[in-house]
């Protein structure tokens, strides 16, 4: 290969990943918009202040502890070799691949707050939360990463020799969404109910504040999916535009069972769509598009179910619907790319059910292990709630001492 | 002299303002209420959750008028605030209160001349 | 026949209505208001600039009824809005003014039967 | 006792509030409403169509008080809700109104000592 | 040409490809929020959940039934085979070319309904409406394509024989904008005024409900129609600095007649962007930025005059004005390509303003056909109406039985 | 260099300068929303119509005057030259690479008047405000562009041969915010404090309508800002990832710094984040990410105190705080360049204090020199700002004829 092609790859890499790290850091305003229309006026600051601390400090703690954890690979040297440096050599000519690299793992290790964020939403004391965080995409997260996608490969090797496949997760169901919405379940639990939300065990429903809101988390979370999943390539010569379009085709199942199988309801069309974009995740560049269909139709019933299932039957808290929305459909995500990605399904082969299972049940283990230990730990001492006063008053005006309409709150305006 | 306050449809707002203004009755206050009553709220779902809403939507009129215009400003809200010729539950009540004075704030006038 | 005004804390709505239904006051009328009183406010910040907030959210309720029930609902409306055993500041009033007709819109009956 | 309703301009809502802790009334309901009276709406208009907007945004007041507070009360409201030195068209009203009973709910405290 | 040159090519068309179909994608969330925004409150769920529905819908029925229709080229293969597939052949090293070619495609297709959403909105029952839009994604839309673009060329070639150029619509103004407004016509006459739009003969006006939202939803549009424009160039070598550069001179004169001639109405000046970014599609690759700047002005002038012509004279009861919008502002984009595409006017010549007319004329003929046929036939069937009672509660509550602010809904929350 | 490599490197450059261009005219939402969620209701629409009319202008007057002054290139040439001109000259093969290039400056350009509207709010007439934005990216801001960026290099000259290196201003710290934020705050003085700010003496404070809106102009921003610095390398081979990534660190340091600061405070941790934007465009190409971390922390502690210091200690009423966070964070982002782009802090060297310092103070000095002079005359002559009744009523009524929420303005809608 001669040195001006040499130049245009590398230039090619920068600006595909770049495109990649600013739409998934793109979806963290979904999230915060996602939060915003669901939670009640009194809590809307809140939820986008929360989202945008938890981006600052995922930023510095994967860069400096998570990814050196995942990869081996460390940013302690000057500038002019960071823009060189590539999968850990200082190349010359090179436009910052490994930096790049970093960034775009960066935004979906911050997926892990922003899932987190909506299931413990307005009861949640801030400082606690952001430290959580800071724990997750630091340590708990890359740790997991380096065993499924980075340096420390004796689970993958281990199924690769057992099972003919290691596991497969292109995108991440299961090592960011799942594992997000596993974290969450025991924080939700430990957490509690909020105030009003039972009452004499008669469930009560505490009403969504901004369907229009939550509509536009819903649709930057979509748009931002493409780089989530169509930039999981790595490098931009690995595109695979049936990426793209199994992403889509998930998306659609979502929305179509999401609209069929609640009366077209609002919350669960859209979050029917997302859904969908979660479960395919891991397997979008094996299986076939009509399979993404049935993939991300599942995916959306397996929210709708599991939802009702968590909050009517299980009693639990959860606002968004964090746990059933990324901690079922991802997992679901995980195998179902061991089924649809089969040969006689019209999928690319080269993926074991079992390894399916295997690295989906363990990343759904660790995640509540690690959830558990953290939560726990900080109930035990700083204590993760607000004080009921605090609740009634809404996290807005508690924390941080503004309501999201503060005109408003002043008659004489 | 009487404060009448009358609960009608939002719907009927503009038919009643009208009625009004043709037996002269020009001015009023309005503000907007939820009412409790023989009419039943209706219930929304959302992800599969049934929130029961008790209120009705309302207007609440406020009308100051001089005793010979109480009646007829009561046959005129009540002709105009009724929906459908037979008028349908939920189309409000008007209650009549007792109004011992009045002081217009920009000129100081009093009683009746001040309504 | 009176005319009931009562102003309480919004959180005690529910309740309120379910006390009104057991002594069979089943209509009324509700607004948003907001109250200034012995119960304080509060400051906001926003970029290091303070607000003073100097009013208090309340909910009014309007509840016509006859002379006889004029006790119960008073009764039923401090018992159900209070907050805490003892009642707290800013739990609200309740004003007891005359009413000397009511209308129904839908039927044209008047007084009592009206209510 | 007295029930004393003012409606004003919301801009003299500030200073209408000063004006009663002067004469300490410290008390009073808020709400938004909309007027209908000589001062006239505006016009807006939206894709070349044109839309009356027939209400004028007001506040109204309520306020519970003593009989001799009648008179302060509303001489304090009117020195404070006029609108330049002479009082503009829509400054608004007061209307008072017998009050025959209070309940503090906290307190179950009746009559004036409730106010 | 040699073999990793060949595949960084394949790469650079895939990201093509998909960069402009995510912004096509993202643009119908602009679609949902200018309806929203304009809609009264009472049916702002509706207009988000609508044009997710039709999306979804829209999807399946382009993928299986219309970009075959219109193209000749199926997608019923193993994965393996669709990754490869280039113009219909199966090539080695393919990064899935002709699914995303589809996938782009599928995001003009499915404008179609986003377009009659708005015409049709506030009053429109929603199965009816989800089914007309399958019918013509799937079916009327890919014929009248398939004639302009696609494997039909019938009519192209006459009109090359005829006129010496062929019809000239390089990004739609007829094709896709003008075919949605023409369409959408029949539709909102049959449907009839909303309650309240017209008492006793007098024209009410019902007022919009967010001009926030509304602008946000032009916001959308205007960034993705970068998107929709220069990546109708179908392949990334392809690509064309002036259509970017006219496209925003379209806009742009769009939105200071708009300004000018409606006293900074800000309906006009938004929708102004949007009709001179609909005008210029046609001869976005051909014409002088400053004939662009012209073509965007009058088409902003268009549908300024023909939105007050067609609801105050004619009383028809298009709540966004999506016939004057698209209709007629597209059908002038498609003529204008014939006018200021001349070399004579600074254009690159090599189009024949006859040709442009009887493109443009045929696609507003062909739209009235289909859709008073479908919008007829629905009638006479089904109905396309809501009842009155559920039409004054709103579409949100009949339909979605939920409110756009459930929150505000319970006074005690 | 082979025909089909050159082919693909200027098909390269057209689609990376789309990109940038697309995402910075994106930012331009951002900015409305910023306002719009800033200023109370009644001035909304008037936040969204001076945006887009603003923009619509500065293109005009960009193309035509601007960078003709500041490049020396000019478009009176047909569209098929147009779409060959690259740097001057007609190249056959050409994509339009100065068009284009012209299209992403002006998106910097357009933001002088972006950011001296959210200065200027609730209080300015609208057309005078359109004429200064006219004049600044005509003419004003052409002319300092030129010297920094352009054809007229005698200072740049100067300071190469007399300190060693010429002023770096990489993306624009200095030549487009701090430029924007200096020439506001002649604009704000001479405007003088909005009816009700201060009463009696006393700092009344006006409270903010909608801080989710806010939130959302902010994170359009924050996205479209990485368009803003990465394609500022101006052509696809130039691109650096580094760039990318000190975007990142510094507007993560100021949302923690603005976090920690404020308390939680959701406006200053939204404008934190843009002060640390805004501050690292200069040196995002010479220091280290953790260098940036801090140039964008102290952006943000900048802007913080700053603001506190300009409306409560000078009295001076910046409704969205475009001095302290364009003008004093943006010099702040010169200054800071010459610092942490030495070699001995891990920069890549290359660059003078001195000349950094000369290069800001002369920014700021003519901004405010040009600012005086526009609004000065303006004021003079046609007057700027609204009489008492307009800015009671608000802008919206005022000057647009409705308000932002017409339903609501309707009782009985
Ligand atoms: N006794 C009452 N006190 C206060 N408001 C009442 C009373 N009765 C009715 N209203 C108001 O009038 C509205 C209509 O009453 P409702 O019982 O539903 O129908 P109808 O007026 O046909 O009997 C109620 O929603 C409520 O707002
Ligand atoms: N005299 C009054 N007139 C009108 N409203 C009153 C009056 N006194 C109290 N209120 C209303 O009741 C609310 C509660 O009053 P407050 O003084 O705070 O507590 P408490 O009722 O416990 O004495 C006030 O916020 C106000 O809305
Ligand atoms: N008779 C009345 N009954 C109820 N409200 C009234 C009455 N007269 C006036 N108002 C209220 O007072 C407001 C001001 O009245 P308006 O006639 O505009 O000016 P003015 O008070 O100067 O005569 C009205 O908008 C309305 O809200």
């Amino acid at each position: 290969m001669n040195a001006p092609f040499q130049s245009l790859q590398y230039a090619g890499d920068a600006l595909f990943l770049i495109v990649g790290a600013v739409l998934v850091f793109s979806m963290h305003a979904g999230f915060a918009f996602l939060e915003v229309g669901t939670v009640r006026k009194k809590n809307q600051v809140n939820a986008l202040v929360k989202i945008l601390s938890d981006w600052g400090v995922s930023t510095v703690m994967y860069f400096v502890i998570g990814f050196p954890i995942a990869y081996g690979i460390n940013f302690w040297m000057n500038a002019g070799d960071l823009l060189q440096l590539t999968n850990g050599k200082i190349l010359a000519g090179g436009r910052g691949f490994d930096i790049l690299h970093c960034f775009f793992l960066l935004t979906f290790a911050a997926c892990i707050p922003a899932i987190i964020s909506g299931g413990v939403a307005e009861r949640m004391k801030f400082w606690p939360q952001v430290f959580a965080g800071a724990i997750f995409t630091g340590v708990g997260y890359p740790l997991f990463e380096s065993v499924m996608w980075g340096k420390n490969t004796f689970l993958q090797t281990w199924l690769f020799s057992s099972f003919g496949s290691s596991f497969h997760d292109y995108a991440g169901s299961v090592v960011v969404h799942s594992m997000g919405g596993w974290i969450a379940l025991p924080a939700i639990v430990l957490l509690g109910q909020r105030i009003g939300r039972w009452v004499n065990g008669r469930s009560m429903g505490i009403p969504v504040s901004n369907i229009p809101f939550l509509g536009l988390g819903s649709w930057i979370l979509a748009v931002g999916w493409f780089g989530f999943n169509v930039m999981s390539a790595g490098n931009f010569q690995a595109i695979s535009g049936l990426v793209a379009v199994n992403s889509l085709f998930a998306m659609v199942g979502g929305i179509l069972f999401g609209l069929i199988f609640s009366k077209a309801d609002p919350g669960f069309v859209h979050n029917g769509a997302l859904a969908g974009l979660i479960a395919i995740c891991s397997g979008s560049d094996i299986v076939h598009p009509f399979g993404a269909f049935f993939i991300g139709g599942i995916g959306a019933l397996i929210f709708i179910f599991g939802y009702k299932f968590e909050t009517e039957k299980l009693k639990i808290d959860d606002v968004l619907g964090v746990w059933p929305l990324h901690g079922l459909s991802g997992s679901w995500g995980g195998i179902a790319a061991g089924i649809f990605g089969q040969k006689f399904l019209g999928g690319m082969g080269g993926v074991s059910l079992i390894s399916q299972i295997v690295g989906t049940v363990s990343g759904a283990v660790f995640a509540v292990c690690i959830g558990l230990l953290v939560y726990g730990a900080l109930k035990k001492t700083v204590g993760i709630r607000l004080d009921e006063k605090q609740e009634r008053q809404g996290s807005d005006l508690a924390i941080h001492n503004i309501g999201a309409y503060p005109e408003e709150d002043m008659l004489s305006a | 002299m009487k404060y009448i306050v009358a609960i009608i449809q939002p719907s009927r707002l503009e038919a009643v303002k009208e009625a009004l203004s043709t037996i002269e009755v020009f001015r009023l206050t309005v503000t907007e209420a939820q009412g409790i009553g023989r009419q039943r709220g209706h219930t929304e779902v959302y992800r599969g959750h049934e929130y029961q809403i008790n209120f009705v939507r309302k207007v609440k009129l406020e009308i100051a008028v001089d005793d010979k215009y109480v009646e007829p400003t009561i046959e005129a809200i009540v002709n105009a605030a009724r929906t459908g010729a037979e008028g349908k539950i939920g189309d409000g009540k008007i209650f009549i209160m007792p109004l011992e004075d009045v002081v217009r704030i920009r000129t100081r006038e009093r009683g009746s001349e001040a309504l």
